[in-house]
């Protein structure tokens, strides 16, 4: 018997729990020649912001041990380019569209929430409060209850889809923020966004980075990102999606048993651009080998 | 551009710290131009991690080879050079833009250290055109000129200059430049190596107005458009100063384009 | 001209700025005969508590990308033993000899620092209040500024030593912890201690470790690490013990760089016994290849 | 203890996924006691990050040779099992306090898969001071029975029992270990190989009263007593549990020493 896959993301119904992780798969259509996007439970797009984001100065990227540091800084065409221009084309590949959007103020959430409602093929907003690349708004929103909760609340009276915040780690205590943000109507949540983190290098005595400081990705925050999805998935009754450094279906599976409904492929689709349909061929595998029908049965069934 | 298995055939030490590595790879050999490169995945688990762009520094059509010329310089690359032949390598590509086709009958190009690999492909096609290849190649020193011989035997006018003396110009690759812009006759400059180069480079095409192409490096992550991670600053026709992708929108500009700040 | 790298830890003078991260370099002896003791900076033991401590139950560590996740639960003989029996054996190194001191209660911490004040050998103590690993006390002090101002406090009337206070990277912001600390008259901050997280069996559906969470350390948390280090160096005017995932001289130097004035190996020491001297020896080479003549000179160098 | 550079003299796969690797290590093979393990660096970079603990699976002492036998399982042993000939290979060793000598006659060794390792070297000894030794060595299937020639050779009684019956018990090797206990002369009981077998062993030794030691395996970090990860429940004759080092402490204990839980 073929394994349940689907999951329910609040009113957010996906074929299977596998998407991409905003920013790492750009809009998914420089992904196509590679990956067959039909077969994703939802495509993830890059941040989008109102207004056309040029980013930070390079170099934007640098590899660390097991890990990646970036400070791309949002760079994207703008909420108007995005439906014009990249909307129609992501619509008729019939997978549900997740819009991650930034603001740089409350209202700016807001605004955006109320451009994507009813764009034909937006499935779903995952609000951006965690980046810690730009210098006004991103994660000073998420690092702070009463803020996060404010932008949750704007973006739930502008529009009626789906709702997905997405969570930063770099806070004392996670699960006050998932719980401010379940309170004023998310769907959803996704964890983790990057750790803040700074490479220097020492002959030139300058950062690496443009931005000085970006944001640490990739298998080396893995045992991080777990323990915030347990920790937040016995705080809220929320889905979660639950992300960070995953390379395989047993690294996905942690954040299942963790707690997560869904899963998002990070820095590994750099690394291998197959690297989500084989997530999903393992958990299907592991499902059959393990007698699972539905993959919801093991969704936080971590034995502590 | 596609994700490929390819072979190595052959892995061969050229000179201290470079080798040749020709893998078997017949879909990017037939596909690819000058100045696109590929991204291969080197050594398996963590260390290194991403993805290591490689310029495409000759194909063999008919044999389905496409050669890299690749410098060790941290994990990645040595990996990459010690693969001895049937090491299966896990390539994307053929990415990137290319160089374009020269409207001049002459091409000079100038190529520093291991930024000589993407032009040795130029120079072949240029030369198969019936087009005159004057090719400046510089190193530290004698031992790093890389396929001289090569260059000469495909019949391209090679000039050198070395750091040290060694052989050649005493002094920068960029010295050789003038004289070749000075020639009169129309003449495309192409430049591969470090951006202090490349900037002198573009300078000296600008001064004499020559048509100009530079291929840039910058660290990569996806390689294919989608993190805009590798950007470089750019100047349009409207003196604004916007980030490009080097691997896709190049990793071939027009010198004009590029932005150079001090560092270069 | 050999390069001066004494370093002033408030009242403590260091002949040099290499020293072990407490826990990874047990209580030195055991590495006696493959690390010349007498040549490092300093000694950092392991934590020591009141009472001896039993630790965490097995299995205690995993291997994670370019990481390890440790529960040890400060297992230590407790104070009395180790002044009995290791401090005679370390004192004649003639090496300073800093004590990490961990406790369940404010109390225990005062208690701790008022029974080695004035034990032959001992230079400094480190207040561990950040250790993710226990139940009781631990990194609650660490997480709070107003706890970690009030054991500081303690520590600082109970004693005349020289007091190094560890902070946890698993805050907000970790500079009001440090600005607090400070303010309750602390001489030096030691950081980071480890980052917590989770890896689990995905077959047994368990976590691996025996205490379900654990402190993630090695060279996959550097960035994180050098990020603190610059962050709160820029917040307060204490002298800095830098660590998290130092494994070369050119590690030792991004924490310089970004404040530290000295720096702690941890984790390295486990895969190169020999890491500390390298570190040394490869900072020695650094100073003279760029004309530095004193180590200190270059603390807090970065330019951003 | 002291850390060494060795060189692998020769690496031969002597049975599909084992690996009995030959090192240069002198002062290893001079020193090392039977149960002693080495600590090595496999690979560099960060991946795989820690040193991996193999038992010392024999010593030529004259020729300075100290042998290992890995049983590839992750990167680490991966890595160890493919350096050939000349690699150097980082080692601090010997490590653990090893097997205590029999006050018996008789010894019986139980090997379980690559658990057998440590106990080859033990075998040595004993004959070599003229005790009898039984070996009862267990495996998955025939092929992944290790060094039953060289048991044989060297004089000890071998036994074997494989879980698909493809070569000599059809079972658990502990079904081979009550006859042993039950033929009345005195014994003592060696043991290497999984939790549960140990387990197993530790309940059949106890229940006849012989003597019986475990070498255990945790995952080390320092393997020098000096971070505490690797302990393992014991129990003293105050009946108290207590954590003891595998490292240090160990790898051999007392049978009767060993907690064992549910899952062994
Ligand atoms: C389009 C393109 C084509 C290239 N073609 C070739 C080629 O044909 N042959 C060749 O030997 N090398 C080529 N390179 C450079 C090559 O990609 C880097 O040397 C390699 O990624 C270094 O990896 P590593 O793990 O060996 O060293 P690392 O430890 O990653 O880096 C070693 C040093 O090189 C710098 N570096 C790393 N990656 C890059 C990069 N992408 N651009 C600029 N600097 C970098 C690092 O900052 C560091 O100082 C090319 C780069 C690009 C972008
Ligand atoms: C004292 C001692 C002696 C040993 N002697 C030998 C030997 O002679 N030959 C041999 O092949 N192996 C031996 N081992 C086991 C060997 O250390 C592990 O198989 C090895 O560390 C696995 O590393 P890896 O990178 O290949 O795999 P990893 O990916 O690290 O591990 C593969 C699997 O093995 C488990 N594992 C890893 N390390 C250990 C460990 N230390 N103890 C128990 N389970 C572990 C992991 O949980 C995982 O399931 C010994 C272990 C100890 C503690
Ligand atoms: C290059 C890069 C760009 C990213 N851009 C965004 C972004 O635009 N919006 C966002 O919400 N997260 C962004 N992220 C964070 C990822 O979505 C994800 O939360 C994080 O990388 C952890 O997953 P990973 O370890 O699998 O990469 C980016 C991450 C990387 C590495
Ligand atoms: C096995 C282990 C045990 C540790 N024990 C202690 C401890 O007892 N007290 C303490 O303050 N920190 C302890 N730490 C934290 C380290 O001192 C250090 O802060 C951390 O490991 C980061 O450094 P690293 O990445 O170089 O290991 C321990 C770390 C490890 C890995
Ligand atoms: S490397 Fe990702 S956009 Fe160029
Ligand atoms: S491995 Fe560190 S104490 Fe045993």
């Amino acid at each position: 018997m073929e394994p349940d896959l689907t999951v329910q993301l609040g009113p957010l119904r996906l074929t299977n729990p596998v998407m991409p992780a905003s920013g790492t798969f750009g809009f998914g259509l420089e992904y196509a020649s590679l990956v067959d996007l039909r077969q994703l439970g939802a495509l993830v797009v890059k941040s989008v912001t109102l207004h056309p984001t040029r980013g930070n100065p390079p170099p934007r990227l640098c590899e660390t041990p097991a890990g990646i540091l970036n400070a791309i800084g949002l760079m994207n065409p703008g909420v108007e380019v995005f439906i014009r221009d990249k909307m129609p084309l992501l619509e008729p590949l019939g997978v549900p569209i997740i819009v991650n959007i930034a603001g740089r103020a409350q209202a700016e959430y807001a605004e955006l929430a109320a451009r994507l409602d009813g764009v034909p093929g937006v499935s779903a907003l995952e609000v951006n409060i965690s980046c810690p690349n730009v210098k006004e708004g991103g994660m000073a929103f998420g690092a702070d209850p009463q803020t996060a909760a404010l932008v949750t609340r704007s973006v739930r009276q502008a529009t009626r889809l789906p709702i997905i915040v997405k969570l930063s780690p770099n806070v004392t205590d996670i699960s006050v923020i998932a719980r401010a943000v379940e309170a004023e109507g998310a769907d959803a949540l996704s964890l983790i966004n990057t750790l803040t983190g700074l490479v220097i290098d020492v002959e030139k005595r300058r950062p690496v980075l443009g931005n000085t400081t970006g944001g640490l990705a990739g298998p080396a925050i893995r045992p991080v990102a777990v323990h915030l999805v347990w920790r937040v998935a016995r705080a809220v009754r929320l889905p979660i999606i639950g992300m960070g450094g995953i390379t395989s279906a047993s690294d996905a599976l942690q954040f299942i048993l963790a707690g997560a409904s869904a899963v998002a492929v990070g820095t590994q689709n750099f690394v291998q651009p197959k690297a989500m349909l084989e997530v999903l061929e393992g958990i299907k595998e592991y499902m059959i080998r393990h007698g699972v029908a539905r993959v919801q049965d093991i969704v936080g069934q971590l034995q502590v | 551009m596609q994700q490929h298995i390819g072979r190595v055939v052959v892995n061969s030490e050229i000179a201290p710290g470079y080798s040749l590595v020709t893998v078997h790879l017949p879909v990017v050999a037939a596909a690819a131009r000058p100045g696109q490169f590929v991204h291969v995945k080197a050594g398996g688990g963590y260390y290194p991690l991403l993805r290591r762009p490689i310029s495409i520094h000759r194909v063999d059509r008919e044999q389905g080879l496409v050669y890299l010329l690749v410098e060790v310089r941290g994990p990645g690359t040595s990996w990459l050079a010690f693969q001895g032949g049937g090491t299966p390598l896990d390539i994307i590509g053929p990415l990137g833009t290319g160089f374009p086709r020269p409207s001049t009958e002459r091409a000079v190009m100038v190529g520093g250290g291991v930024g000589m690999a993407p032009l040795v492909f130029l120079a072949e096609e240029m030369v198969h055109y019936g087009i005159e290849v004057d090719f400046l190649l510089g190193a530290r020193s004698e031992l790093q000129l890389l396929q001289r011989e090569f260059l000469t035997g495909i019949g391209a006018a090679v000039q050198v200059a070395t750091d040290d003396g060694s052989c050649g110009h005493h002094g920068r690759v960029t010295d050789l430049l003038p004289p070749m812009l000075a020639k009169g006759k129309e003449v495309t400059v192409y430049a591969c190596g470090p951006r202090p180069m490349l900037k002198t480079v573009a300078e000296l095409a600008a001064g004499v107005g020559v048509p100009c192409w530079l291929s840039l490096e910058e660290f990569m992550a996806c390689g294919v458009g989608a993190c805009r991670g590798c950007v470089t600053a750019t100047r349009g026709n409207d003196e604004q100063v916007t980030y490009k992708d080097v691997c896709t929108d190049g990793p071939v500009f027009a010198a004009g384009e590029v932005v150079f700040f001090n560092g270069a």
